[in-house]
């Protein structure tokens, strides 16, 4: 098959599998995940088909595969859309196929599929477990199916089409299109127990605030689309075009390519939870699984980042090299903030999935942070190994879960809650796959040195601060870095090492083999991917294996990014903060017992600086307010529904004054009245005359006649 | 069949007419045989309209099965009837969703005979705007819309309905008095109504009225124009009579009212306001469009603040609406550039849009409604476990509403988006402050149709409506299937929309 | 020869005579003699029209004729009104039959 | 003054006479006697202007119908009008005044026309003015018309007299 067909034919198995999940099959659990898993696999295989091709081309990124077709007729010409794989996408295509066919596998046994449905489950609630009387007559209680499984497996679809179609795209358009229909899946993935209130808000949370950043970023769609007249990526980057669009002055003092750049940034703000759009993020683990939460931290937010670099060229288009422009500035300042902010509060968060939440989050404003520094490479290589190593820890917590549930059933005290972190400990006996990959992950997440991929892709985000100079972005990168590895062994202290301090955590259970083959595949990406994109000039190992990585996507731009110097000074800096956070992060966690001795139980960190507070606080009553008083009850009830009210009293008014005045005293009384009064009055007189006598009306007749003949006779005929 | 190939316009125009004098002779009980029949009266036009769409030649400029019969020759006004690609799609789209509607109206048993005859009486109105090229036309079709709906509200309507539909009917019909002043001083000017001939004659007009210099007649006249269509649309702040007659309307008249009568309003600026004042259109498109945003933005905020179900999507097509507008302000300011092209080409898929997704939602409220009696969302909750599909269609068909890539209202919006910010960027910089704003009204779509979900489907089930006799049942096939087709299009449209586009496309480059 | 005057004048006179019988009489009888009075004096005139004009036109005869058949018919009905009034309302005085007043 | 004038003014003076009376006259019967008289004087002077046809048929019409039929319609209606009470109207002066005025204005407008003093040509010889007037009546090119006209107006006339004096109530209507 041609490749570019191929390309276009990848989206859409899993946007079959929706349909027909929706339409037919949906009664069935076992032909929903099967349509679905396979759709997945299609999408999977055609994938690595496309990457294994574009590793055989020689200059991909000259010439990628690339194909596009009508599709909106505007005006004299045509809105194209297409499809078109370079280094890049394939890079990204490559991570997002096998995390997402992962996730669909995952799912599976998540969901525990092949147990019995639920006593008390109903629709729009987490299923509570099943009773089953086992051949002893022992009454068991069980993990049930979910209730809604199918209806999982469809949104999982939808959301696979979205975010196969965003990495395809040739345009931003259809980029977009992609970005909101993950968008859509985020809302109704999070909000998939909608019976829960808090879910059902997390929901609506998510959607609204990724949405303040869709909008900028559809302006900015336009506005790029009004300047040059194109969407596609290809025709953007050319020299010509990203240099007018450099030297066309815009607003606020910023050239077009700036501004364009910073309105899709924010989209990206929104869509990969950066500061101040951060808020969603946390509230989005109320989804029902680490998959979906999976789904969104660690698949569906790198779009965002994808965003970026994809636009990368259009962000340095007025980049002299050196001084970062306004737009710049601000990405590397929000990149590092966050990276930073988040990291503080991940530091006090028990929950399991929101430390890796906010984790997620930080790692996401390194990546922003090395794009707003121009570290094209560094960005892209962080992307995909933080894509691995994040989808490993998140289904590893899922797993942890799974495996906690599992021991609150056996307990049958639904109070315990199975994501507190405090509720567990020792579970490395319990679950050792789990244990075992989770370690790999956290250890990827924290940069353990060498053997980690995360090691690479942050050195290389570091030296890349280093090297250009941003000592600023340099130094606060390094401080998150070390929060990051603090909080993971945070975590893992709590979760998997010492001793269980629940009777739930002793009861925990592995979880099957659709669950942990997920982990280990990922964990040896999380490992080997690093070893792809290995600086040259890293002393020892350098050149041993080829940074394939740096010169793969590197060619995705015209020009190839130079790799920094080598220095010293950030690769001792990734090893102090990496090694000395997760040995702190043991030594502090190694003997807590309760939550009460965490010494970083912090309020201002537990309630994430109290953002979600201040935004109610400053946006969302405001704006109820303004919508129901101002708009609602004021403008339209009171002004203009006032003023239409007013005009039945003032035509009313004006009515019954010219009635009063002019009606009946002029109009009735003078001529109406008046008329018949002397009408009447005459007929008075008159009606003397009208005898009924035939001869006194002869006589009349005779003595008219007579006086107007003789007056004829005499003044007109006679004169 | 040559008859009808010949007179296909007029028989499109006049059947549903006919066909409602033929109800009259029905017998008066039987409500079942009404239905049906009107039902399969709507559905010939439909038919007549599906041929003539695949006989219509987009790339043919000028009107197309025309038709000119006498009518007041004393006056020059004459049963001038045709089609473009602008009015053809506003056709398909009446002919389409007469007969949803009346599908949908099914479940009404209360003088079924009146009722359906007024819906037929009242597709003829509006078809007739559509395909009038004569402007004394045009206003009789115009008006004569109002009276089958205006008692469809008033008959039909819910608690309030005495005062919606007085609202309704005092409101267009003031309205539309500059109109007919306006069509009146053309058609004496002129000694013709013919639409073709004025518009060539009365934008290059110069000589004085009546000692009073023609510009000024102009530009009262465009606003008598403007008013009245905006009115209609309804633009702020003519828009309060709107959420009043959608809650009251009953649930078809709802639907016909968003998808359709609406549409007369944006159609009548564009066949109408902007070619015949394209200097005027020009000069106060700032106006316009600043009236436009605050549609926009005002009606998200009203949607935002409603507890009532059908008033929150009522004031949604105020929103959408907007958008409409924005893209015709857009491209008055300027006509005949690519950016002001894409802006209408929105502007126009936008209506046929809005007429898809507003006509859905307006009928799913009325499917809750029927069952469950009240529209207050604080009274629902949590239903989605007992509606499953009820569910995902209101889901389905919410987030066409709000605009979600890869369906229908997606593609228009972002063309109006992209259009009038072209136009800000290219030509008008006001105008990117406009489209700007305007975003502001795109994001608390989202709030609105999200608080309606919330609301409706999601959070703890009120376990009211779980058992017993107040137990909300399933959408029943019927139902399902007058969604069917919304939805198709609305699919169809949001994936692959040049079908339609297109046609829209050539019409507004030949036009504009 | 009579003059044509004298003829004239006699046909006024009896027309006036009639006349006033017509105007003063209380019996509504009367009031019809008047009436027979006055259609002679036509009749009159008309005759000596003929004769004093040319002989060979005789529509002064014709008419003459024609108003004997009109005066027939008229005192045809006008006697059996007036029997049909003095039936209803037992008198045949001119002055009682007002029901035409206001 | 020739004979003829002599006669006709005798015979006008008899007549204005007889016309005086049957107006002025109290006793109805006798006055439409006086009526009588008045006709008979008028078929005279039809008779002096050559209009024998028109004289015959004034006595037999006339006199023979209508003035019987006029004292048969006093009889029938005597009862309570017999000579008693005036019977003058309270303005029988006016309508003497007016009959005056109108006798003085007709003279005043015959004084004034040429043709009055007109006097008339010899009555041709052997000129047969009733065949003459036969043919005119009943020819088409004369005034048959005219003539149908009114004989159906008479009959038309006779039908409503009857219709009109027909009483059902004391009639044999069978009612």
């Amino acid at each position: 098959m041609e490749t570019t067909t191929l390309i276009w034919l990848i989206p859409l198995p899993p946007l079959l599998a929706f349909f027909l999940i929706v339409l037919f099959t949906n009664r069935s659990k076992a032909l929903s995940h099967t349509i679905a898993v396979g759709a997945a696999a299609l999408s999977f295989i055609g994938s690595m088909i496309v990457f294994v091709r574009a590793l055989g081309v020689e200059h991909l990124g000259e010439h990628p595969f690339e194909s596009a077709i009508n599709w909106l007729p505007t005006g004299d010409t045509w809105f194209r859309i297409g499809v078109l794989i370079d280094p890049l996408g394939a890079a990204v295509l490559f991570f997002v196929a096998i995390t997402i066919f992962m996730i669909f596998l995952y799912s599976v046994g998540y969901h525990n599929y092949g147990q019995p449905a639920g006593d008390h489950d109903v629709k729009g609630l987490p299923p509570h477990g099943a009773t089953v009387t086992d051949e002893h007559g022992h009454k068991h209680v069980v993990p049930s199916v979910e209730p809604m499984y199918s209806r999982f497996f469809a949104f999982l679809g939808l959301f696979a089409f979205g975010m196969y179609t965003l990495v395809v795209s040739d345009n931003l358009l259809t980029l977009f299109v992609g970005w909101e229909i993950m968008g859509l899946c985020s809302y109704l993935l999070i909000g998939f127990w909608y019976g829960k209130p808090s879910a059902r808000d997390a929901a609506v949370k998510a959607f609204m605030t990724t949405r303040v950043g869709d909008v900028f970023m559809l302006l900015g769609i336009a506005f790029l689309y009004s300047a040059t007249g194109t969407l596609t990526f290809r025709e953007i980057f050319t020299e010509e075009t990203l240099h007018a669009l450099a030297s066309t002055p815009a607003w606020f003092g910023m050239t077009a390519s700036g501004l364009i750049a910073l309105l899709l940034f924010i989209g990206t703000v929104g869509k990969s939870a950066q500061w101040p759009l951060h808020v969603w993020l946390p509230d989005a683990m109320e989804g029902p699984t680490p998959v979906s939460a999976m789904i969104h931290a660690a698949t569906m937010v790198s779009a965002g980042v994808y965003a970026v670099i994809r636009m990368f060229p259009l962000l340095t288009a007025d980049w002299n090299g050196h001084e970062l422009t306004t737009t710049m500035t601000i990405v590397a300042f929000i990149g590092a903030f966050t990276a930073l902010f988040a990291a503080t509060i991940a530091v006090a968060q028990n929950d399991i999935k929101r430390v890796l939440a906010y984790s997620t989050i930080s790692q996401l404003g390194y990546m922003i942070a090395a794009l707003g520094i121009g570290a094209y490479v560094a960005a892209a290589f962080h992307l995909i190994t933080h894509a691995f190593f994040k989808a490993l820890l998140f289904l590893g917590s899922g797993s942890v879960i799974h495996g906690m549930e599992h021991g609150v059933l056996h307990t049958g005290n639904h109070h315990v809650d199975p994501q507190d972190m405090y509720n567990m400990g020792g579970l490395r006996k319990k679950m050792p796959i789990t244990f075992w990959t989770f370690l790999i992950g956290g250890f990827a997440l924290s940069g353990f040195p060498l053997v980690t991929a995360g090691f690479w892709s942050k050195d290389e985000i570091l030296a890349d601060a280093f090297g250009h100079g941003h000592l600023a972005v340099f130094v606060t990168l390094a401080i998150a870095a070390f929060l990051t590895a603090f909080y993971t062994m945070r975590q893992i202290t709590l979760t998997f090492l010492g001793e269980p301090r629940t009777e739930e955590a002793k009861h925990a259970q592995e979880t099957p083999w659709t669950m942990t083959t997920p982990l280990i595949v990922l964990a040896f990406f999380a490992v080997t991917y690093g070893w792809v994109g290995i600086s040259e000039h890293f002393p020892i190992l350098g050149g041993l294996v080829p940074n394939w990585f740096h010169d793969f996507v590197g060619h995705t731009l015209a020009e190839v990014p130079e790799a920094p110097e080598f220095s010293w000074i950030p690769l001792l800096t990734s090893l102090v903060v990496a090694l000395g956070g997760l040995a702190l992060g043991y030594l502090t966690y190694r003997n807590v017992k309760s939550v009460s001795e965490d010494k970083f139980q912090i309020p201002l960190l537990k309630n994430k600086y109290y953002f979600d507070e201040a935004y109610n606080f400053l946006f969302i009553r405001p704006a109820y307010w303004f919508a129901e008083n101002v708009v609602y009850k004021f403008l339209d009830k009171g002004v203009i529904d006032g003023f239409l009210h007013a005009f039945g009293p003032f035509t009313q008014g004006t009515g019954s004054a010219l009635r009063n005045y002019f009606d009946l005293p002029v109009i009735n009384r003078a001529i109406g009245d008046g008329s018949a009064e002397i009408t009447y009055w005459f007929g008075g007189k008159l009606r003397g005359i009208q005898t009924g006598r035939v001869q006194q009306y002869l006589m009349l007749a005779l003595v008219t006649f007579i006086v107007i003949g003789a007056a004829l006779y005499f003044f007109v005929f006679a004169a | 069949m040559d008859f009808i190939s010949t007179h296909l316009l007029s028989t499109i125009l006049f059947f549903p007419a006919l066909a409602a004098l033929v109800m009259l002779f029905l017998p008066k009980d039987e409500a079942k045989l009404h239905k049906w029949f009107a039902l399969a009266a709507s559905l010939v036009p439909f038919v007549l309209s599906l041929v003539l769409w695949f006989n219509f030649d987009p790339s043919q400029p000028g009107y197309q099965f025309e038709e000119m019969y006498t009518w007041y020759a004393a006056i020059g006004s004459s049963l001038h009837l045709g089609v473009d690609g602008l009015s053809l799609s506003m056709v398909l789209l009446t002919t389409l969703l007469t007969p949803i509607a009346i599908l949908a109206s099914f479940s009404i048993n209360d003088r079924t005979k009146a009722y359906m005859m007024l819906f037929l009486f009242l597709e003829t109105g509006m078809l007739g705007v559509f395909m009038a090229l004569d402007l004394l036309i045009f206003f009789v079709f115009w008006e004569v819309g109002l009276v089958p709906m205006y008692f469809l509200i008033n008959q039909w309507g819910s608690a309030n309905r005495n005062y919606a539909s007085l609202k309704f009917m005092i409101y267009t019909m003031g309205g539309s008095l500059g109109l007919l002043l306006a069509v009146q001083l053309l058609g004496v000017l002129f000694k013709t109504y013919d639409l073709q001939t004025i518009t060539e004659q009365w934008s290059a007009y110069t000589a004085p009225i009546g000692g009073i210099p023609a510009s000024t007649f102009k530009t009262v006249a465009f606003w008598a124009f403007v008013i009245a269509f905006a009115v209609k649309v309804p633009l702020w702040p003519f828009h309060t009579w709107l959420p009043d007659a959608h809650t009251e309307a009953p649930t078809a008249g709802s639907m016909i009212l968003a998808g359709v009568l609406l549409k007369l309003g944006a159609y009548g600026f564009l066949r109408l306001v902007l070619p015949l004042y394209p200097a005027e259109a020009k000069y106060f498109a700032g106006a316009l469009a600043f009236l436009a945003v605050a549609a926009i933005v005002f009606g998200a905020f009203g949607s935002y603040a409603q507890t009532d179900f059908k008033r929150l999507v009522a004031y949604s097509s105020v929103n959408h609406m907007g958008f409409v507008v924005l893209g015709i302000a857009a491209a008055a300011y300027a006509a005949g550039t690519a950016d002001a092209r894409i802006a209408l080409n929105g502007a126009i898929l936008q209506m046929f849009n809005h007429g898809l997704s507003a006509a859905g939602m307006f009928f799913l409220v009325g499917v809750i409604y029927e069952r469950t009696h009240t529209r207050n969302l604080e009274e629902f909750g949590g239903l989605f476990p007992l509606v499953p599909v009820y569910g995902g269609i209101l889901i389905f068909t919410s987030m066409a509403s709000l605009g979600l890539p890869g369906l229908n209202g997606f593609i228009s919006e972002f063309l109006v988006v992209r259009g009038s910010f072209g136009v800000g960027v290219n030509s008008v910089p006001v105008m990117a402050v406009y489209t700007a704003v305007a975003m502001l009204g795109l994001l608390f779509t989202g709030a609105y149709i999200l608080k309606g979900i919330k609301k409706v489907l999601h959070g703890p089930m009120n376990e009211h409506w779980a058992h017993g006799e107040h137990k909300l049942t399933e959408i029943n096939t019927r139902e399902i299937i007058v969604m069917v087709p919304l939805m198709v299009l609305i699919l169809w449209i949001g994936l692959y929309p040049s079908w339609i586009l297109d046609v829209i496309n050539k019409a507004v480059v030949m036009l504009f | 020869m009579v003059p044509l005057s004298w003829y004239l004048i006699f046909a006024a006179a009896l027309f006036s005579i009639g006349m006033f019988g017509v105007l003063s009489r209380r019996n509504a009888v009367a009031i019809l003699l008047g009436i027979e009075l006055m259609l002679n004096s036509v009749n009159i005139n008309l005759a000596a029209f003929w004769r004093y004009g040319d002989v060979h036109l005789m529509a002064g005869q014709v008419f003459a004729i024609i108003v004997f058949a009109v005066a027939a018919a008229e005192v045809a009905v006008g006697l059996a009104l007036v029997i049909s009034v003095y039936r209803s309302r037992r008198t045949v005085v001119a002055d009682e039959i007002d029901m035409m007043k206001w | 003054m020739t004979g003829e004038q002599i006669v006709f003014l005798v015979v006008a003076f008899v007549t204005l006479f007889a016309g005086l009376m049957v107006v002025t006259t109290r006793n109805l019967v006798h006055a439409a006697l006086w009526l009588v008289a008045a006709l008979f004087g008028v078929a005279v002077t039809y008779v002096i202007l050559h209009a024998n046809f028109l004289a015959v048929v004034q006595v037999v019409v006339y006199i023979g119908a209508i003035a019987i039929l006029f004292i048969f319609a006093v009889m029938l209606t005597r009862r309570d009008m017999r000579d008693q009470g005036p019977q003058m109207n309270k303005n029988w002066w006016f309508g003497a005044v007016l009959a005056v005025l109108t006798f003085g204005g007709l003279y005043f407008l015959l004084q004034g026309w040429e043709g009055m003093t007109k006097t008339a040509t010899s009555y041709p010889v052997g000129f047969d003015a009733i065949s003459e007037l036969g043919n005119a009546l009943v020819s088409p090119a004369g005034y048959v018309l005219p003539f149908e006209v009114a004989s159906v107006l008479l009959v038309a006339a006779l039908v409503g007299a009857v219709y009109v004096a027909f009483n059902p109530r004391n009639g044999n209507s069978g009612k």
